[in-house]
């Protein structure tokens, strides 16, 4: 089972024990580009959606934007930090989520609406 | 990878057409996500996402003649495939006007990325990333959206949440995004070529299978079932228990154990060692190595997270603990007057 | 005089107050004032203890209470005579403030009398300090009370009045306490440890920090000066930073008033005298004509602005600033006259300023305005009253026989003499900054004096009877028309003190002389000044950072030695 | 001027000034031990007053505990003149005052005793300041009896302590005692003229009193700095000594090497005496001190306070002399004050005011006197002027007291003729006649002695000034008979004044302004009820308006004439203006010192220069030798000559007066001298003589009007400027808080937006850097 698991990898990317000539076409730019656009539109859409969840689901994508960028340095680097600190960010977005959800529940059974404009009594 | 500029119409073209490329399309990209983005008007939305996709394309594709230009063959397909999907989903994210399809076009970049993860031979975190991520958290938003979601009464059937229709301010979000996006993405023009080379790198990182020396158990369960060593034979324990491999040489020294039963720690007998030759596919897998480093280099920081998930835990009990219990009717008069008091503040 | 009498004269106030806040409301009059009248015993005895012969140096010789040895905090009291005689001052107006608010005070009774008792212990503790902690604790601890006193017992706008009292005094003794911190750091730092005793480790104490501060550079000791200047300046009320004065004073309760003018105005003046002068005579002798130009202003300035004032209270207040005028300028002359002049002066006021405040009161009490237009022409209905009145404004004004004159011919003597270019001609004349024209100036401040107290006079004793509309004959207050025994118990040891001085003044002349010369000679011979007509001593040189500065000291004169 | 002095020098040197002797002629003795009593019982009664105060005491005890305590201290002053001819000079320490030292260098100590300088001088002003107060004492028992218990006490409280205070200044031993008794002399006239502290008038004088004199003492206060700092001593028996080496260099004639500082010190000095003697520039002040009492007004405002001027130089003489400026400008300023005090008095109607104008010009002459080197003379005119000066305030005062405070000339005629007023009259006259400078009469012979030396000191302008002082006499002589003629003589007529029903108190609260010649402007002060100094005409008004305002029935009131006690005075007084006549012939020591006067003069500091003034021929002769034809008047003596002189002119002023105020004057009201008013000029000059040539409106315009304005800019400046400043520091951070509040607006995209733009710039800069 093990070695069937194994052979599908190394299908879909050579496995790791030779340096990547063969994918040589696709540099880290690649990757690094494909993150910043994700975090972008993350971004964006944080800044232009005024649904509370869809704002966090935004916050989400950043930081799965970040993901991806710590993964391409960790493979283009050979040094496996990377990815461990990928399950740290999983585990932060994580309790995020959690956390935020509780707050998206709380605020919604006071005001019955999920418009993040609503609640701005934390006003100066 | 750095690109290695051989001939000097490479350098032009990589010089000339890249960032050229590049500006257009972060233009156009904007463009289209700005179009993209859901309006109260007739929106085109669909040409918006077109649009950003050929942007996207667009760049991809710089990319790729860049790196041809400078390494000669096809770029990995997979990857482009991968990339597409990812955008294009996160930009039906935030583009969708009812939320939860919003929630399960997060749910299809989360399985893109897992696919790009593969591709950097990151096995072990795609899966866990489409486990965790994509299985649970996101499972958890569908609940809260599908809870929070106002039931439509029976007439308008798909009344949409006024605050989903219409974006907000998305001149000015967009501008800011795609103009970090333009400064990122120049900076990784620019900054890629300054990156350590592939040389430094390799002179750096350790052999990928040097992780074998530190698994006693797998490497010598291969070699039985391969029938290199006999029954009592192990690896030499060097110090601290490391194996005696040579990853390069591929070669490792075997000796038979004083102890029947083949328990390395009771030592080995001096004279009986021998050269062995590793298979071929005994490699050290990525979650091997990942497991080590994780463990061996960050035991405090899992502890913090461990505290962080214990945190977020106790606080969302905390939070949805108070259990209101009015009736539907009541609570929607309160939001109406919330509603009403919202207006006059705001007036 | 032993240690343990200055201790227990801090913390008997203290003990006192808690013992007010634990007994009944209707008893903490009593007990404030048996409290307050022991401890003036108990400074009488200390005086008496007190040896007078060798009144310059701190008395007693060591005393070291050990607080935190690692930072070199340590509580160490002693007094010289001019701290002896200030003590005297507070620990004499304690009793009268307490004996003074019986009728005024009506609610919250424990709190007024607590709060008055502890201020005592702090002011007492001013003087008696011989490190910067305790000085510094002490000096900053007078503030809360006084607020507490104004803002609670005050009149019509009294919060605003605490606040910007508080408030602008405090910020200026943070100034203070950083030229403080500058020297303790100079000492700890700059001077090589055999340079005397104490020196190069973190001591607070006054004797070692005076010996390191004269080493600073001219331009160290200008900075240093400077801010010892501010933060002083602000608590005596020097003419441009005196405007929370005539607030304050308005709006205290009679007491408040009594103490503030009596004893907290002298913790600025004293400042300057032990710490501002002596640390830093080269800034001192620098700075002095620029002092004195704001005094002489303060003097002329303030008395013009009493004069047409209505409100008798803050006549009295910017008397108050012209009257401490004089004392700066005194201080300043930086020679024996002026200083022990200015000293004395810090005692007269604190009496006839004193005692004219609680007059004041006495009327507010009876007719509860102080404006001089709707009241006047009281000879007629309170004949001891204006007795009184009469005799403290005198006293006040400065008419030879009563203290006033002394204090004030001897400050403008001393500014007179104080100047280099007669010291060369004359032999009256002292090596000094000031001069004739300052002493003229000045000079007029008395006829200025003269002017507006008699106006006030005028107006409030002399003239027909003028009584304000409300106040109908049977006047409702349970005090009598004319004063009470209490009131005459409290006026008359001040009037007979107002007298004694101004014919018997010896004896506080003399307890006062020998600690002010000790202080002249230190900063003649290090400020740069010709002391008695020498050849000049060559200024501190320049303090190179690395070594220390050896003043080349004229030998102080063989006879002059005392 | 500069020509002037090297013959000054050299009057000085000719006149043997100088004492050869120096060595002994300051050796000091210890005085006597009772000498202290002298200053010490009159504050011992003041004390004994205070007590009879708090204790109600309603009878006239106070005034004979007085009149003992002093008539001892006066009988202790003649002990102390028979105790001084054998020893000279004596000092008598009671307690040491101040005493501040820095050192024991000779000017590092400053030594002030409570100490007593007794010497000639010393004795010749306590003999007649304790005797005239004992008498003025016994005259104010009855003059004050209508309002016994409080005020009694008060006034003779207040009486003791000027006592005191002014044996301090005379008996002084040093300058800081002698301006201790100065000061203290002040604050009893305060005291004194604010008596009737009900009136506005009376308060408001005092208060004007006290800070001319303050004024005054600023400049002697200034002048006892100088001294000390210059001589590095303020006793006299150091200080004068010290001078003696001045003294020799002015005798050498040269000026110059005498230091500035010792010739600004008399000049200092001298502004305290011309403060205290109302002088020219600071005389406002005595005539509005009319306020007071009548005996207060004797005693203090003539006789004895305002004379402290002159005993200031004529102590401190020596310094007077070694300063090239001093004396002329004493001389000038004397001069000019005696020639407009008598033109205002010539036009005042109220009789106390006359007299208080007739005592500022007398001072004047004594000034003069001073400043001509004859301090013999002004001494002796102190004398005299004390005793008839006193007796004409004192006659004044009675008919005061007998017709109801009734003080205006017109309203009064015939009063010697009148039953129980003869005493009063003939007092009246002799005083008159001395101060006319009628020939034989004391005042003749002490005017004389000054006026002759006018002519013959070399001085600056100093002949000009003998003819102005004559000018004065003949003024003199015709306003004190303008009294006479008008008030005691003629067809009898009188007025109650505007005091009648005043008897049962001696002010009421209605007492209606008396509107005299108080024309409540001021040199300094003006009082703050708004007395505007516009009240030109001449006082009084006409009668019918005075008749309408008097409530009580002018027919049945009939004056009460004085008492015993004030009969008595009164003669007592005239009898020794008359005798301080023959004090100029009782022969002193010796025939050279011109009378007893001289001899008193020569013991002490104040003839240490004049000495040696031995008969009159020889100095003339030495004269003669100098400078022949300036030594002389009219080629003879000039004292024979001035006999002549000052007695026609006394003549004359009385025969002016008696044809215009008795010749032909049917009643009171009119007199052959307002026809005379007819004529334009005339009228002009009378009413500006009247309104006191608008010298308290001059200084009321350019002295305090500014002042008060000055203040009131201050008290702005204080209050917004300085004030505004703090409070703006106190403003500056809640205006800084408001400011940045709206940035919290609580919107959540709000926040994400400004992190979003922040995180592009910084990412477009780090490019830009980068780049």
């Amino acid at each position: 089972m093990v070695s069937t698991f194994a052979s599908m990898a190394d299908f879909l990317a050579p496995a790791q024990a030779s340096f990547p000539e063969g994918m040589g076409s696709v540099t880290l730019a690649h990757y690094l580009f494909v993150s910043v656009a994700m975090f972008t539109l993350g971004l964006i859409g944080f800044l232009t959606r005024r649904n509370l969840i869809i704002m966090f689901l935004c916050t989400e994508m950043m930081f799965q934007a970040a993901g991806i960028a710590l993964i391409a340095f960790s493979r283009f680097y050979l040094h496996h930090t990377g990815q461990s600190f990928v399950i740290f960010v999983l585990t932060v977005a994580a309790a995020e989520a959690a956390l935020a959800l509780a707050l998206v529940v709380l605020l919604f059974r006071g005001r019955e609406s999920l418009n993040a404009d609503q609640w701005h009594s934390l006003k100066g | 990878m750095p690109p290695r500029l051989s001939s000097p119409l490479g350098w032009c073209v990589a010089e000339v057409i890249t960032p050229l490329i590049l500006y257009v399309a972060v233009i156009i990209g904007a463009v289209g996500v700005w179009m993209a983005l859901p309006r109260k008007r007739v929106n085109p939305q669909i040409i918006g996402g077109l649009v950003a996709a050929i942007a996207g394309g667009l760049v991809l594709i710089g990319l790729g003649i860049r790196a041809r230009e400078v390494e000669g063959g096809l770029p990995n397909l997979y990857f482009y495939v991968f990339a597409a999907i990812a955008l294009g989903a996160s930009l039906r994210v935030i583009t969708h006007q009812r939320p939860v399809y919003a929630a399960l076009y997060f749910i299809l970049t989360i399985l893109s990325s897992a696919g790009l993860y593969l591709i950097l031979a990151a096995e072990f975190m795609a899966f866990a990333l489409i486990i965790i991520y994509a299985g649970a958290i996101l499972i958890t938003y569908l609940f809260v959206i599908m809870m929070a979601t106002q039931s439509p009464s029976e007439e308008e059937v798909d009344v949409l949440a006024e605050y989903d229709l219409q974006a907000r301010e998305p001149l000015a979000a967009v501008f800011a995004g795609f103009l970090i996006l333009g400064a990122l993405s120049v900076m990784i023009f620019t900054g890629a070529s300054k990156l350590p080379g592939e040389a430094d790198i390799r002179a750096q990182a350790p052999h990928p299978d040097h992780m074998l020396q530190l698994l006693p158990r797998r490497v010598e369960r291969v070699l039985q079932d391969e029938g290199l060593i006999s029954g009592r034979e192990r690896i030499v324990r060097e110090a601290r228990g490391v194996l005696s491999l040579d990853p390069e040489a591929r070669t490792a020294v075997v000796a038979r154990t004083v102890d029947l039963d083949g328990d390395p720690a009771g030592g080995f007998i001096p004279g009986s060692e021998r050269e062995v030759v590793l298979p071929d596919h005994l490699r050290a897998r990525n979650v091997e190595s990942l497991a080590y480093d994780f463990l061996n280099r960050h035991p405090m920081t899992i502890e913090i997270a461990g505290v962080v998930l214990l945190m977020a835990m106790l606080g969302a009990v905390v939070l949805s603990r108070r259990q209101v219990d009015i009736d539907d009717e009541r609570k929607r008069q309160q939001a109406e007057r919330r509603l009403r008091d919202a207006e006059e503040a705001r007036l | 005089m032993s240690e343990s009498i200055l201790h227990v004269l801090i913390l008997l106030p203290i003990a006192t107050a808690a013992f007010i806040v634990s007994r009944p409301a209707n008893e903490a009059k009593t007990v404030a004032l048996w409290g307050s009248l022991i401890s003036l015993v108990l400074g009488v005895v200390a005086a008496f203890q007190f040896d007078w012969s060798n009144a310059g140096a701190m008395q007693p010789e060591v005393s070291l209470v050990p607080w935190l040895p690692a930072l070199g905090l340590s509580i160490s009291v002693g007094a010289d005579g001019v701290s002896m005689m200030l003590v005297l001052l507070t620990l004499l107006l304690g009793p009268i403030c307490v004996a003074a608010s019986f009728s005024s005070i009506k609610h919250r009774v424990k709190t007024y009398y607590a709060w008055l008792t502890v201020m005592q212990a702090a002011m007492v503790g001013v003087f008696i300090a011989r490190d910067i902690l305790l000085f510094y604790v002490c000096f900053e601890f007078t503030l809360i009370p006084m607020f507490v006193l104004i803002s609670i017992y005050g009149s019509s706008n009294r919060k605003a009045a605490a606040t910007k009292f508080f408030l602008y005094t405090f910020t200026g003794s943070i100034l203070a306490l950083a030229g403080l911190i500058y020297v303790i750091w100079f000492n700890a730092t700059r001077v090589p440890v055999e340079a005397f005793a104490g020196a190069g480790e973190w001591s607070f104490q006054i004797d070692t920090l005076r010996q390191a501060a004269v080493r600073m550079s001219p331009t160290e000791q200008g900075w240093v000066f400077a801010a010892l200047l501010l933060g002083f300046a602000v608590k005596v009320p020097l003419f441009p930073v005196h405007t929370w004065l005539p607030l304050a004073h308005t709006e205290a309760p009679t007491a408040g008033s009594v103490i503030l003018a009596g004893v907290l105005l002298k913790l600025g003046t004293y400042g300057l005298y032990r710490f501002a002068i002596p640390f830093t005579p080269i800034a001192a002798v620098d700075f002095a004509p620029f002092i004195g130009v704001l005094a002489v202003i303060g003097i002329v300035f303030a008395g013009l602005i009493c004069w047409v004032q209505d409100d008798v209270k803050k006549l009295v207040a910017y008397s108050s600033v012209s009257h401490l005028g004089f004392c700066v300028l005194g201080l300043f002359a930086l020679n024996t006259m002026g200083q022990s002049g200015s000293v004395m002066y810090m005692i007269n006021h604190g009496l006839s300023t004193g005692a004219l405040f609680l007059l004041i009161g006495m009327v507010y009490e009876r007719y509860h305005t102080r404006s001089m237009r709707e009241l006047g022409g009281l000879a007629a209905k309170m004949p001891v009253w204006s007795f009184f009145m009469v005799f403290f404004v005198m006293a006040s004004v400065g008419l030879p026989g009563l203290n006033g004159f002394i204090s004030e011919f001897m400050c403008l003597m001393g500014t007179f003499q104080s100047s280099d270019t007669l010291a060369g001609s004359s032999i009256g004349a002292t090596p000094g900054v000031l001069g004739p024209v300052f002493a003229i100036l000045a000079g007029t401040g008395v006829v200025i004096g003269a002017m507006y107290l008699l106006m006030m006079t005028g107006k409030m004793v002399w003239g027909p009877l003028r009584e304000p509309k409300g106040h109908d004959h049977d006047n409702h207050s349970e005090l009598p028309d004319d004063l009470n025994a209490r009131e005459i118990a409290v006026l008359t040891p001040l009037a007979v003190l107002c007298l004694v001085l101004g014919l018997f003044p010896t004896p506080v002349l003399k307890g006062i002389e020998a600690p002010v010369n000790d202080t002249v000679r230190w900063v003649h011979e290090h400020g740069g000044l010709r002391l008695y007509r020498d050849p000049a001593p060559a200024r501190v040189t320049e303090l190179s950072p690395a070594g220390v500065v050896t003043p080349e000291l004229a030998a102080p004169r063989a006879g002059g030695e005392r | 001027m500069q020509t002037t002095t090297p013959q000054l020098a050299e009057t000085i040197g000719a006149l043997g000034l100088g004492a050869a002797d120096t060595g002994a002629a300051f050796e000091v003795a210890t005085g006597p031990a009772w000498a202290m009593l002298i200053p010490m019982l009159p504050l011992l009664g003041a004390a004994i007053m205070g007590v009879c105060a708090i204790m109600g005491v309603r009878s006239k005890l106070p005034a004979w505990i007085t009149v003992g305590l002093l008539g001892f201290s006066a009988v202790l002053a003649a002990a102390m003149y028979a105790w001084l001819p054998e020893n000279g000079r004596a000092v008598s320490v009671a307690w040491e005052w101040i005493n501040v030292s820095w050192g024991d260098e000779p000017g590092q100590t400053l030594k002030a005793n409570f100490g007593f300088y007794i010497d000639s001088l010393t004795c010749l002003w306590m003999l007649f300041v304790t005797l005239l107060a004992t008498l003025i004492a016994l005259y104010a028992s009855e003059y004050m009896s209508h309002d016994l218990g409080a005020g009694y006490c008060r006034f003779f409280a207040a009486f003791n302590l000027f006592v005191f205070s002014m044996a301090c200044l005379v008996m002084g031993d040093n300058l800081l005692l002698l301006f201790l008794g100065w000061e203290g002399v002040g604050l009893c006239s305060y005291l004194l003229i604010g008596y009737h502290y009900k009136k506005h008038s009376a308060v408001f004088a005092a208060k004007k009193a006290f800070i001319v004199n303050r004024i005054g003492d600023l400049g002697l206060l200034l002048g006892v700095f100088l001294t000390f700092v210059h001589f590095g001593t303020l006793e006299y028996k150091d200080l004068f000594p010290m001078v003696q080496p001045y003294i020799e260099a002015m005798r050498q004639g040269s000026i110059s090497d005498i230091p500035a500082l010792v010739q600004l010190i008399p000049v200092l000095l001298m502004i305290g005496a011309f403060g205290k003697s109302a002088q020219l520039p600071l005389f406002v002040w005595l005539p509005d001190a009319m306020e007071g009492p009548t005996p207060v007004s004797a005693l203090i405002h003539a006789a004895t306070m305002v004379t402290a001027g002159v005993y200031l130089i004529a102590r401190m003489y020596p310094l007077f002399l070694v300063s090239e400026w001093a004396l002329p400008i004493v001389a000038w300023v004397g001069g000019l004050t005696a020639l407009v005090a008598a033109t205002i008095a010539m036009a005042q109607f109220d009789i106390k005011r006359i007299m208080a104008y007739s005592t500022v010009s007398q001072l004047g002459f004594m000034f003069c006197g001073l400043a001509f080197l004859s301090s013999v003379g002004g001494a002796f005119h102190v004398v005299t002027h004390a005793f008839f000066k006193a007796t004409l305030f004192l006659c004044c005062g009675a008919v005061m007291h007998g017709f109801a405070g009734q003080l205006d000339l017109r309203k009064l005629s015939g009063v010697s003729f009148m039953k129980g007023w003869g005493i009063v009259g003939i007092a009246m006259l002799i005083g008159c006649l001395n101060l006319a400078g009628f020939p034989f009469t004391a005042g003749y012979f002490s005017k004389d002695m000054i006026l002759a030396e006018a002519f013959i000191t070399p001085g600056p302008g100093y002949q000009f000034l003998g003819v102005i002082l004559l000018l004065t006499a003949g003024i003199t002589a015709y306003y004190t008979f303008r009294v006479f003629f008008r008030v005691f003589v003629g067809p009898k007529h009188f007025e109650p004044g505007d005091e009648l029903h005043g008897h049962d108190g001696h002010t009421d609260d209605h007492h209606e302004e008396h509107g005299s010649s108080s024309h409540g402007a001021n040199s300094d002060h003006a009082d703050e009820n708004g007395h505007t100094p516009g009240d030109h005409e001449p006082l009084g008004g006409s009668v019918e308006e005075r008749g309408k305002k008097s409530h009580a029935d002018p027919e049945h009131f009939h004056p009460h004439a004085p008492g015993w006690a004030i009969n008595g005075v009164l003669v007592t007084l005239a009898i020794l203006s008359v005798l301080a006549a023959a004090l100029y012939f009782f022969p002193g020591a010796d025939k050279a010192h011109k009378g007893w006067a001289g001899g008193m003069i020569s013991g002490s500091t104040a003839a240490l220069v004049v000495g040696g003034e031995a008969d009159h021929p020889t100095r003339l002769a030495a004269f003669v030798g100098a400078e022949p034809e300036q030594g002389t008047l009219f080629g003879q003596d000039p004292h024979k000559i001035m006999y002549y002189v000052s007695g026609v002119i006394g003549f004359v002023g009385i025969a002016i007066a008696f044809a215009l105020h008795y010749a032909g004057r049917k009643e009171s009201e009119r007199s052959s001298a307002d026809n005379l008013l007819q004529v334009k000029p005339i009228r002009t000059a009378h009413r500006w003589a009247n309104a006191k040539w608008y010298v308290d409106e001059l200084y009321d315009f350019t002295l305090r009007k500014p002042l008060w304005a000055a203040s009131q800019i201050f008290h702005l400046i204080d209050k917004l400027l300085i004030d505004g400043l703090v409070n703006l520091v106190g403003y500056l951070p809640r205006a800084l808080g408001k400011g940045v509040r709206p940035s919290q607006s609580g919107v959540l995209h709000g926040y994400a937006a400004a992190m979003a733009g922040g995180l592009a710039v910084i990412l477009l800069i780090v490019l830009l850097l980068s780049l």
